[in-house]
């Protein structure tokens, strides 16, 4: 564990993290078309802390530490992904708090509210074969200095489901170079063994890149998701289950 | 080189869950007044050549085998005029 | 319409003389004249239209009914399935009891006409119908597959309706949010025109929540939310799905018929999750005392159906149906076939929390009617009367047909085609390259192309998925408790006996549960047969149902529940007669289940079971020869238990870590793909004094693959030989490549991109 | 009741992998000449009232904020002539 910034536990435990005597309280917005929502709440769970359902019409965050949006197609998504989102009730205050520095973790399609949130840079647009594709997807770790990513060591390579009809990431190119020289592209699609290079890129996003955060790094929007991939069973690897303890472990700090 | 523009719009007996959502969420953007909403699109052909009736007789083929699907879709193939985009006023 | 032009029941009276164009709706003469009996009088046009749309084969079963009671009258009476079954034939899914409290309902359906028309949408609102069949029961849906057959894969409309149908599944499963965990892809000309898009969804509730589709209480309100209702599809599933096909008579052919395409329905599936939470929500507040969901015949059916389920009458009033154009007349608003509608009996005093809740999900909902204390079914219009039926008389009393059927005069023929007469591979090389071949077949090439469109993740309950023998679903986290599903068919096999072909389907979706180490509990099925009016396609189904039925009370399995799609046929050419089977088995315990790779180096392969010389239908004779005669393999329903028994205990007591079922393709299919899934090779030994081709291509039943640690062999073999199980040592898990010893070998790279690079090549 | 026409298309420079789809089954269809193919969205939307320059600056907003998303896409917001659908000859 090479956690470096400031804030992060350099030895992040892995099991129930307390502040103040309580778990760390990390909620999970429900939009009526949220799909991944009850799988980011056990995420939390498993990681060690409290999972608090956040409704979308509501703009109360109910004293939580963290919030995650998760995956799913918020309002059916039929215009583009995360459009309306943007404007519910519950997004103008996680909005604001992001601003003051609350960890936010956009996974997928919440991923596509925080760009078009204007909390991340950048869009996401149809997959460049034009089909949903779901599989099990290697990425990089290029950034672990985010409230998200600690657990994390810098270049380690981990794989979790990735599954989306647009999840093409792109910007223009000042805006690429910009993230590029800032340290703000925090994974990147990458081919795993015995696969070949060409076959990284799952959906044509600009320059590999599958995750990104914003200057402060409280903001951490990726298309994959770590919250499919906590259990052995159930997922590919227990790769994702880092996302969870990081933030949980900043909370106890 | 022309600009030929084919719009592509749901029959009008047909479900549009796209115009809906559109719709469905301008109250909750203070929009009012707005009657309907239809979501379709837009194919614009930059054709090589000139557009005369043998063209347009070709693109218009194009449009109902392909660009369109004619069981749930009409669809419509105009030469753009000049200066088209005549945005509103900002 | 105005009042004048109004067809009131008054009117209808006063007009006996009036024609009405029952020919058009589909109705045969004497089914008009019934009718008439049953009311006393001439229909009104609604009248018409409620008993044309009910009265079609699709909702009526007029011609399946006579053999489909069968499955009742057969279903076993004893043992776990019998004893599982909580809600069985007849209702909108079975309810099957897998413990701890929990049931579990699951069903399979046919979109295929529709989604000949158009792929994308007909495959979509094929997903919405079963997934709102199963929210019916009460039940919240955790999960869908889809059983496909298509035309021949390179075949030009092949490349517009595959494509369409996959996406169609994946827009409206993934955006719903259900995980897809499995289904089929068969490719072959006789689907040309006819292809078979059967969809399945499963269920999960406690016991308490089973809920019926009934109108109970006099006073009670009926309440109609969802999808505001369009013109779209009007008579349009069932009218279609009832009569031959013919795509020539697209559009107007001049004969003066009315256009059997119907205006297609666009599905909405943001509005379907909506309705899945917004019903489970008012579900478990206790506010529903019958609910139905609006599928084929819309309106009609889900008034008639309720009313005459439940004890009472139906009062409706058709003006309060919320609209999305104004300018539907009364028939079309009964008829109409719009998306995402339900329709619940809710006590009047708990209305207002109803829409509540449906307000909370942003649906919407209105109060349509109400149940009456007499017995008709009355539906109004501008406060006129125009419907005033006995519900039963719409819902459940239609026509039953006893049509003629004969066994075809070309099945002798058929079977003495024997393809043992067929030249084979003579040495290593020629068996190499009739295993290549094979692999890369559309059919028996991998199908991933197709399935990673489909999200398999979401809900985080799936524990198998594509490409295993079965989907497998954690229901219960604590405890562990799961179910696994399967669905085969083998359209081959059916044409050359239908009888077997059925129980060769049951055998193999049975065998692909046990598999992974589920205890095979109940039965779906999906028929789909061409023209009734065809008595070689009607002794098809006939004896399709009779052998599925046989065995079912073999086996144990009770049917549940299913669908029949007739009228696959486009002319004289009707599809293989195609009975697809879906098995439903529960695990105690999902950590203890088998997936099918060879993932570790240094385990045994053992095969199960029997090997004979059986190529009738095989995928070799269709891949090498074209080939199709014979007769099908043999189907020994009681080996068939003794092999699940024997999977079941080895994965309960952990003595297997692969287990893969052997089935169309034979072992060469059954090793190439575990150890493609693992990626790791395997070392084979043709045993002696067996025909290596035979062993590798051969299709006998009741066959598995197992991959056992060295300390486990003695516990296994002795299980194996205590019960009578042929267990053969063939191989071990090694290396980086195939290699049949003394044949030939396939590295894992070759062996792979020969498996799947041909989808993508046809359709990418 | 006044017809709005919004056009949004992806800017230039951003790949527009459906328009570049359908341009690439064109020579399998036998159409040649065709030198560019983009897709967008066409949006109608049905005004209430009269479509004066307030009414247009509001859709204007509309479009800016919500039917495009101006990071990756342009727009166009014009109101609909009376004969709008001149079909090409059959
Ligand atoms: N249309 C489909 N949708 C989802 N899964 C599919 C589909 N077609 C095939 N599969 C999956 O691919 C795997 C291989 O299919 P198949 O060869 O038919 O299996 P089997 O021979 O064991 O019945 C199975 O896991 C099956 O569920
Ligand atoms: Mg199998």
């Amino acid at each position: 564990m090479t956690g470096t910034t400031g804030t992060a536990a350099t030895s992040a435990p892995t099991g129930p993290a307390r502040t103040a005597g309580r778990l760390g309280r990390i909620g999970v917005v429900t939009f009526p078309g949220s799909l991944d929502d009850r799988d980011a709440r056990r995420a939390i769970r498993i990681a060690g802390g409290e999972p608090v359902a956040l409704w979308h019409r509501d703009k109360d965050l109910h004293q939580v530490d963290a919030v995650v949006l998760p995956g799913g197609f918020s309002y059916g998504d039929y215009l583009r992904c995360g459009a309306i989102a943007r404007f519910s009730p519950v997004m103008q205050t996680i909005v604001e708090q992001a601003k003051q520095g609350m960890p936010v973790l956009g996974i997928c399609n919440g991923f596509q509210v925080l760009c078009e949130s204007h909390l991340l840079p950048g869009a996401l647009t149809r997959n460049d074969h034009l089909r949903f594709i779901c599989r099990d997807q290697r990425l990089r770790v290029e950034n672990n200095r985010t409230a998200w990513t600690t657990d994390y060591t810098e270049g380690q390579e981990i794989t979790v489901p990735l599954k989306n009809g647009e999840g093409g990431y792109v910007a223009d190119e000042r805006t690429l170079d910009a993230l590029e020289a800032e340290g703000r592209v925090v994974f990147r699609y990458t081919a795993g063994p015995g696969t070949p290079e060409e076959q990284a890129n799952p959906n044509g996003s600009r320059r590999d890149i599958a995750g990104i955060t914003n200057e402060a790094g409280n903001v951490v929007g990726l298309m994959p998701h770590p919250e499919h991939a906590v259990e052995s069973l159930t997922g590919p690897t227990t790769d994702g289950l880092g996302f969870f303890t990081s933030a949980l472990a900043r909370l106890v700090a | 080189m022309a600009r030929v523009v084919v719009d592509v719009m749901l029959k009008p007996e047909i479900l549009d869950p796209q115009g809906q959502a559109v719709q469905r969420a301008l109250p909750r953007l203070g929009f009012e007044g707005i009657a309907d909403v239809r979501q379709g699109k837009r194919f614009e052909l930059e054709v090589e050549g000139p557009v005369d009736a043998a063209a347009l007789r070709r693109i218009h083929e194009l449009a109902e085998t392909f660009l369109a699907n004619t069981v749930i879709e009409d669809f419509t193939v105009r030469v753009e005029e000049p200066a088209v985009s005549e945005e509103a006023p900002a | 319409m105005t009042s004048q032009s109004l067809d009131t029941v008054e009117h209808a009276e006063r007009t006996p003389g009036t024609e009405l164009p029952w020919a058009e709706l589909g109705l045969k003469e004497d089914e008009y004249a019934r009718i008439r009996e049953i009311l006393g009088r001439r229909p009104t046009g609604a009248e018409l239209a409620m008993y044309s749309v009910m009265w079609s084969e699709h909702c009526s079963y007029k011609s399946s009914k006579v053999h489909l009671r069968q499955f009742g009258e057969k279903a076993p009476t004893e043992g776990p399935g019998a004893e599982a079954m909580l809600v069985g034939i007849g209702e909108q899914a079975g309810v099957v009891d897998v413990g701890q409290g929990y049931a579990v309902t699951f069903k399979v359906e046919s979109h295929n006409h529709p989604s000949y028309v158009e792929p994308y949408q007909g495959a979509a609102t094929g997903i919405g119908g079963i997934v709102r069949d199963i929210i019916a029961m009460g039940a919240r849906p955790v999960a869908v597959m889809d059983p496909l057959r298509f035309g021949a894969a390179d075949h030009p409309d092949t490349r517009r309706v595959l494509p369409g149908v996959v996406a169609g599944i994946g827009g409206y499963g993934n955006c719903l949010g259900l995980p897809n965990i499995g289904g089929e892809v068969v490719f072959d000309a006789c689907y040309q025109g006819n292809p078979l898009v059967n969809a399945l969804c499963v269920g999960v509730m406690k016991h308490e929540d089973i809920h019926l589709a009934k109108a109970a209480g006099t006073g009670n309100k009926v309440v109609l939310y969802g999808a505001r209702t369009g013109g779209d599809g009007i008579g349009g599933a069932s009218i279609l799905a009832s009569e031959t096909f013919d795509a020539a008579a697209d559009g107007d052919s001049g004969t003066g018929r009315p256009s059997k395409r119907p205006a297609v329905q666009v599905g909405d599936p943001f509005q379907e999750k909506l309705l899945i939470e917004c019903t489970l929500e008012a579900f478990h507040a206790g506010l529903v005392v019958g609910i139905q969901d609006l599928g084929a015949a819309g309106l009609s059916c889900a008034t008639s159906e309720l009313a005459s389920n439940g004890s009472g009458g139906m009062r409706v009033e058709l003006d309060d149906v919320p609209l999305r154009d104004s300018s539907l007349s009364p028939e079309e608003i009964l008829m109409s076939e719009s998306q995402e509608r339900m329709c619940a009996v809710v006590e009047p005093g708990n209305v207002e929390r109803f829409l509540e809740i449906c307000e909370k999900w942003e649906v919407t909902a209105t109060v349509v009617g109400e149940v009456t204390d007499g017995d008709r079914l009355e539906i109004f219009w501008h406060g006129e009367k125009i419907v005033d039926v006995d519900p039963r008389t719409v819902a459940h009393e239609g026509p039953v047909y006893e049509r003629p059927y004969a066994r075809p005069d070309w099945q002798d023929a058929l079977q003495a085609d024997d393809p043992g007469r067929l030249p084979r591979p003579a040495d290593g090389k020629e068996l190499r390259a009739a295993a290549l071949a094979l692999l890369s077949s559309p059919n028996q090439a991998g199908k991933s192309w197709i399935t990673d469109q489909y999200d398999r993740y979401v809900l985080g309950e799936t524990v198998l998925a594509q490409p295993e023998d079965s989907g497998m679903i954690r229901i219960d986290e604590e405890s562990g408790l799961g179910v696994a599903v399967a669905t085969d068919g083998n359209g081959r096999y059916a044409k050359l006996d239908p009888y077997e072909g059925a129980r060769l389907a049951l055998a193999e979706a049975y065998r692909n549960v046990a598999a992974t180490g589920a205890r095979p509990l109940a039965v779906t099925d999906c028929l789909n047969f061409g023209s009734p009016e065809d008595p070689a396609a009607m002794w098809q189904f006939a004896e399709s149902c009779r052998g599925l039925a046989d065995g079912c009370r073999e086996l144990g399995t009770p049917v549940t529940g299913g669908n029949v799609s007739l009228y696959n046929q486009t002319g004289e050419a009707a599809i293989h007669p195609t009975p697809v089977v879906g098995v439903l088995g529960v695990i105690d315990d999902v950590t203890r289940r088998t997936p099918m790779a060879f993932a570790d180096e240094g385990h045994l392969i053992y095969l199960l079971g029997e090997t004979a010389e059986e190529l009738g239908g095989s995928a070799w004779s269709q891949v090498a020869h074209d080939h199709l005669g014979g007769r099908p393999p043999r189907v020994d329903l009681e080996r068939e238990r003794l092999l699940g028994e024997i999977l079941i205990a080895a994965s309960r007591d952990g003595m297997a870590d692969a287990a893969h079922d052997l089935s169309d393709g034979g072992l060469i299919q059954a090793l190439a793909e575990s150890c493609l899934k693992g990626g790791k090779g395997a070392r084979i030994v043709v045993p002696d004094g067996t025909d290596p081709f035979v062993f590798l291509f051969s299709e006998s039943q009741g066959r598995a693959l197992v991959a056992i640690p060295r300390s486990e062999e003695v516990r296994f073999t002795d299980m194996c030989a205590a019960r009578g199980m042929p267990a053969e040592r063939i191989g071990v898990v090694d290396g980086e490549e195939l290699d049949i010893q003394g044949q030939f070998t396939l590295p894992l790279t070759e062996l792979r991109e020969a498996h799947e690079r041909t989808l993508p090549e046809l359709f990418g």
